[in-house]
């Protein structure tokens, strides 16, 4: 195997990172495309695997439950305060994998780039996306770029895949929800979305708000070495808690009472919500879990969830209930009860 | 219909327009359809416009008459009940 | 949030809920309508149904200018947004209100249309500075609350000489709702309805005062509380109401003094004067041509008025031919009465404008009270 | 576990496949998005791992050498003759994880679906992707759906991610390349590139050509059988023969002489490339392979190829040699000689 | 400079332009730079133009006249040996 | 390939290159010059290098139309291209050359210029047809073969009053150019460079005819063969041009009989004549000014002239300090004297025009030539 520092190189000007944008010629598979590769993606993500420079990577495996996941990552604006495309799209493949309680072991990176893409902001993206790799650890061992014309494109979206392997005595899946269960957040809810939708110019907010974009793979590992029965584990993502707590209950066939007041939002998420018309519970996370357990094990998980930084503001927000239509139903903190049903369409600010 | 909420005042900034405060979200609104408004105030924003002030001390008046209410009364029934809880 | 959480404090509400209990006479009914869209998406999200006695019973109104917009105008609106070189700005929630076709602006907008969500009429008006080669057409809606911001950039616009800005106006007016509802054959001979009183609407009321319901206290006899949007406010009302039923009084009361003027906003009101004037007639959804309810934008404005400028056609579409949302918007029917109610009908794919807007009956509906009928309807397994 | 087909749904009418359009509301985690995964994906996908209906897919691994391999697909336009960007999604990752020589054991994907996109269309792209993989046959076991706005993306880019095992006995990996080695291509090259620039209306040409695209597992599958010790296998694909072998050189250290009468390529192509003043070595192939072995090893390995229906074509086309320059050089028809270099920028159709 | 190729005349089409082929590709050209231009005959195309048409027999002349020089010349030096062959 | 494959055959080329060794003169050396770059390329690509003996020396010409654009007119493009509401439309040869800070078209494309590829001159009239809100600039580049099509889409225009179509002219004059080289203090005084033969035109002569080399062969007693761009044409061109010299003939000879005609295309001819008409003077890269060397479009076509229309400014702009490409261009000098060469100037990474086209010297000498050096400087393990 030849390490990419002593080989010989076909090009003598480097990238030219402060000035450059990302041209068609550095996705047609010519020298182009492969000093972009060299000089930004091997230089960042550096490892063994990569370092093969073959249409792909190749690894041991030790054998036993394996998990797959996949996230395509488009976001506007790239950059948001507390993180940006690249360390969103190791986080939001990442957190998939350990919903299953898995280890995260490879991940895969595709990139798809918008002719004009000042190349330092991907240097910054890029290098952000492996610092965050790096944080868990789990190595980028292979990947592919692809250049479309300005138009076609939205600066560049991350499509990432990783795997990972599951503990034998983890048997974490959503249709486990049981009636009885207690439902548990990890923390405040609706930082992430509304962190990005301030960060849109066009709405005039200023807020110290930031998206909680964040890797939950140790988070996990706590949680099931303390309780390895878990039965649900789903990361709240687009649609928010809403959608990630329908779909246990469709998936599981169960029903579930949620309690307003127990659930954690921030003040400033609260006050965003009312500017724009937006309801928290359809507000999208990217550093939050939820956990679905048998309730002599609750307690435990939630001091151990409460002992991790990821998990200081955990709570029990709710129960599983029996319910054939599987409803989501939540007691509000003015003490009437409502449904709260799938998001609708998209949720956009309203005036009424 | 109509969504609003109150916000205070901050301060002001070009054409007529006032940076508002709700709980640390901060937006730039119009003042352009209310009078006589100065920092520290409350105001009414509807669709980025103050269309009108919040007069605090009606507010805290009607909280009180709530309070008053409160202590009142002495029994009540009970919440109906849905699901498990 | 100061002034807001306060007012959602749900040991006073058992308070406030209690005491209405309490005084309700148990020997009658009380039908209360709720104008404001705002109105019933707080009963709903609140469940405050869940704490008031059976016996008093919440109908909604037509106070959502979604649920409102007649079908005519709405495919004016998605015929303009289609015409080459325009842009079309409005507020979100006009995007997903379905045709009787099913189509939409947001689908339209799918299919290429340049559509412009806004959050305030100011960003219109920076569209139209940003695209001197396109036509900005602002899609304004909204009850007296929503009109002044409209007068604004209208006046701007003209300052600014913005030749490439149009406003296509669909301002309605609340108390000429109100009355028409009252008129009614449903009400007033047929006795199909009962209202007994009215929860007035709040942010409305902040512009145009208490003073104009007035009149109509007097005319039909009937109570109207003034009340905010949040929940304390509105079950405050209820027990407002109650009281002036038991006592048989029929007058103005305000709830919502910490907002609401006798006079209102007197400067919003003389821009909206200044800019806008009656419509003989306006169509509206579910009540039909109502007289004197909405305005027009005055001919000296005429050069950002879209009507006049793209001679917009006056359309008059029947709605969906299941959908029950006339009947609902005039508190004839409810929800449940319609036939497609949550199959064909379904807050991802309205049929009705009612199923639009959170503030929609049949949407409130769906979200916040289904699962009520649901569970008196079937046992479920450990009750 | 509980199938697709027995779930009760929370949507009773149908996806609009004849007039519906992809809208913001497919990809914003509420019903909508729900139901397109579940009245497209899943339908068409469909096995146990999407079943498990998780944030990730679970499945067992024997142990061994595995392989990931990853491939973000953008092409214009979406159909072309002899495919589309469905199989043509399957067969670019396919083709990276078999050029280890590896069996495909699983995919993964990710749809990043501009706002306008005909349903018609993405149920057409989503069934040519799904029979393409039974053929092979390798499960899309998960995925990811995301929706931008129009004018931010292409109709549909499809990022694929697939993982394989390889046999105990086989090595191959391009710096295994040694001189005196032979190079073999599996058939006719640039078809794929051409067949695709041919089919955009502005250029208004006509032909029968087809895209080559195409899953080579099966031929990978016969070679490895064959000749368990093929030092190199590597698809041609952007770039050409010429990246690919370029590649091959660089990342070995040796040099290559190629037989310019010896390179197989379509009349067809050679003609589209006369007018549009391309070189067929720099032109996309999608169902081709490059395969260096022994000298002794070569004539077993090409009668394998040409009995194989996607090698009838396979022709020994050079040699490597030492060269510490590891230029690719390239005997001509005509007696004189040139180096094949890295395409430079993008082949752009010209006029001089 | 000038990249042009020789490309049989098959049909015409509207606006004085007219199919070529080559190998089984087609192309519409324009004729509106060559004049008397038939089905079947060879122009040369340049950027989507006929600049020139192909005189048949001038070009089995010319082959012609190499091969004669094939035939004449007896022996000739060895290509310069570069790699390994 | 009918009429082209016949032409590349290896088994001919040798018996043609070993003729032609047989008969050039061993005692002496033979300078010849393509002056286009279609031979150029044939001569790398096929390795004609290869086949011919070591005092035969091919000197490129200036041939290319790409590598003689001056910095000025590039920098005018690029001006024009990022001029908002232009679209500006070329052939793909054009989007890569460099100016010397290194901007092109393609970059400015990828900061957001509408810059439109296009195959022909016929698809920038489709543009301007398809975006009548946009003022579309062809950037018409090349030789007497490329003048032609441009003509004729300039008619069009004016026959259809395609006001928002405009061209930016840049085609230039053959003959003029070779004429300007034997002109050279190089050759005629200082006798840098020796000048045997030249190898005439093959498409440029298609349209011209073989009459404008006589004046030219006659004036300056140097023998042409104009010769097809396939690489037989080639060798026998080298061939026919070796006996020339060997019989101290100097005349035009065409080997290109297939499509060269001694009057050219009277037609295309007739054309051009039609819209455009000789400039004085204009700048070529390398060559400097040379004297009726260009065409401008003819004042009865002033409405489709660039230069009129957007006032475009006469630059003159130096090269990158370290190219070569003017001396090169005038066969003084060969890439490998370039100190920059296959450093910092590489086809991926252009300073000099000779480094885009793949007709450009450097180039050419990159992808087709270097390897020789290369194996003549290093031993290389196992030969
Ligand atoms: S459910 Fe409501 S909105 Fe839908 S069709 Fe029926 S009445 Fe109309
Ligand atoms: S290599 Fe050629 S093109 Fe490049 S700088 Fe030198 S002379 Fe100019
Ligand atoms: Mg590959
Ligand atoms: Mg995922
Ligand atoms: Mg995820
Ligand atoms: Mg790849
Ligand atoms: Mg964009
Ligand atoms: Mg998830
Ligand atoms: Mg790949
Ligand atoms: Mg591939
Ligand atoms: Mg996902
Ligand atoms: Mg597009």
């Amino acid at each position: 195997m030849q390490s990419s520092a002593n080989k010989k190189h076909a090009y003598t000007r480097t990238l030219d990172f402060k000035t450059g944008c990302v041209e068609m010629m550095h996705g047609s598979g010519g020298r182009a495309m492969a000093q972009l590769i060299d000089q930004l993606f091997m230089t960042a993500f550096d490892n063994d695997f990569l370092r093969q420079m073959n249409d792909q990577a190749s690894f041991t495996s030790s054998g036993g439950r394996m998990v797959m996941a996949t996230d395509s990552h488009v976001i506007t604006p790239l950059f948001f305060p507390g993180g940006d495309i690249g360390c969103l799209s190791v986080h939001g493949t990442i957190n998939d994998v350990v919903m299953a309680g898995a280890k995260p072991l490879y991940l895969s990176a595709g990139f798809i780039l918008e002719e004009g893409l000042p190349l330092g902001d991907l240097k910054r993206i890029v290098e952000s996306m492996a610092a965050a790799a790096r944080v868990i650890p789990v190595p980028i061992i292979t990947g592919d770029t692809k250049v479309v014309e300005r138009g076609s494109g939205d600066g560049v979206f991350i499509t990432t895949t990783g795997i990972g392997m599951i503990p034998e005595n983890v048997f974490i899946s959503s249709e486990r929800a049981k009636p009885g269960d207690n439902i548990l957040i990890s923390g405040t809810i609706g930082d992430h979305g509304i962190a990005v939708m301030l960060a849109r110019e066009d709405f005039a907010f200023q807020s110290s708000l930031e998206s909680d974009t964040a890797s939950l793979h140790d988070l996990v590992s706590v949680m099931v070495e303390a309780v390895p029965g878990i039965h649900v584990l789903r990361d709240p993502t687009r649609g928010g808690v809403a959608a990630a707590l329908n779909e246990i209950a469709q998936q599981s066939g169960t029903g579930m009472m949620l309690f307003e007041e127990r659930i954690p939002v921030k003040p400033a998420v609260s006050a965003a919500c009312e500017f724009l018309g937006f309801d928290p519970m359809y507000v999208a996370n990217e550093g939050k879990l939820i956990a679905v357990c048998a309730p002599e094990d609750t307690d435990k998980l939630l001091d151990t969830m409460r002992a991790h930084p990821l998990g200081c503001n955990a709570a029990v927000i709710g129960e599983i209930i029996a319910d054939s239509h599987s409803f989501v139903q939540m007691k509000t903190r003015f003490g009437g009860t409502h449904v709260v049903d799938w998001l609708s369409g998209d949720q956009l600010p309203r005036i009424c | 219909m109509c969504l609003a909420i109150p916000a205070k005042v901050e301060q002001f900034t070009a054409d007529d327009n006032a940076i508002v405060e709700l709980s640390g979200i901060r937006k730039e609104i119009s003042l352009a359809l209310v009078d006589e408004v100065s920092p520290g105030d409350y105001v009414i924003v509807h669709a980025g416009y103050a269309i009108q002030k919040l007069d605090v001390e009606e507010a805290e008046r009607t909280l009180a008459l709530f309070e008053e209410l409160y202590a009142q009364t002495g029994n009540f029934p009970d919440f109906p009940q849905t699901g498990t809880t | 949030m100061k002034y807001i959480e306060a007012f959602r404090d749900g040991r006073l509400a058992r308070k406030i809920a209690g005491q209405t209990a309490k005084e309700a006479d148990p020997r009658r009914h009380y039908y209360l309508m709720e104008f404001c869209g705002g109105h019933t998406h707080a009963i709903s999200r609140y469940g405050i149904a869940d704490l008031l006695p059976a016996h008093i019973h919440m109908i909604h109104g037509p106070g959502c200018p979604v649920c409102v917009l007649p079908m005519g105008r709405l495919e004016n609106a998605i015929q303009l947004a289609q015409t080459p070189g325009v842009i079309l700005c409005s507020y979100g929630d006009m995007l997903r209100i379905p045709t009787a076709k099913g189509n939409s602006l947001l689908k339209v907008k799918s299919r290429g249309a340049d559509i412009r969500m806004i959050y305030s009429s100011s960003e219109a008006l920076d569209i139209a500075r940003q695209n001197p080669d396109k036509c900005i057409v602002f899609l304004a809606i909204g009850f007296e609350t929503t009109t002044p911001p409209t007068a604004v950039v209208i006046k701007q616009a003209q300052k600014l000489g913005l030749s490439n800005f149009t406003v296509f106006c669909n301002h309605v007016l609340t108390p000429s709702a109100i009355s028409h509802i009252l008129l009614s054959p449903e009400i007033r001979q047929l006795g199909l309805v009962r209202l007994d009183g009215f929860i007035g609407p709040a942010h409305v009321s902040t512009v145009i005062g208490s003073r104009p319901y007035e009149y109509f206290v007097e005319e039909f006899q009937k109570p109207v509380v003034i009340a905010g949007f949040e929940p304390l406010d509105v079950i405050q009302a209820i027990l407002m109401l109650v009281r002036q039923i038991n006592e048989g009084r029929a007058e103005v009361e305000n709830e919502f003094t910490r907002a609401v003027l006798p006079h209102g906003n007197i400067k919003a009101q003389k821009l909206v004067a200044d800019v806008f004037e009656l419509r003989r007639s306006f169509e509206w959804r579910g009540l039909g041509h109502v007289p004197y309810s909405a305005l027009r934008i005055k001919s000296c404005f005429a050069d950002f008025d879209a009507e006049q400028r793209f001679e917009i056609p006056a359309l008059s579409l029947p709605d969906h031919k299941a959908c029950e949302c006339g009947a609902i918007l005039r508190g004839v029917k409810h929800p449940r009465d319609c036939k497609i109610f949550g199959t064909v009908c379904t807050p991802d794919n309205p049929i009705g404008s009612c199923m639009v807007s959170s503030e929609g009956a049949c949407a409130a509906y769906f979200r916040y009270g289904r699962f009520r009928d649901n569970q008196s309807q079937h046992e479920m397994a450990g009750h």
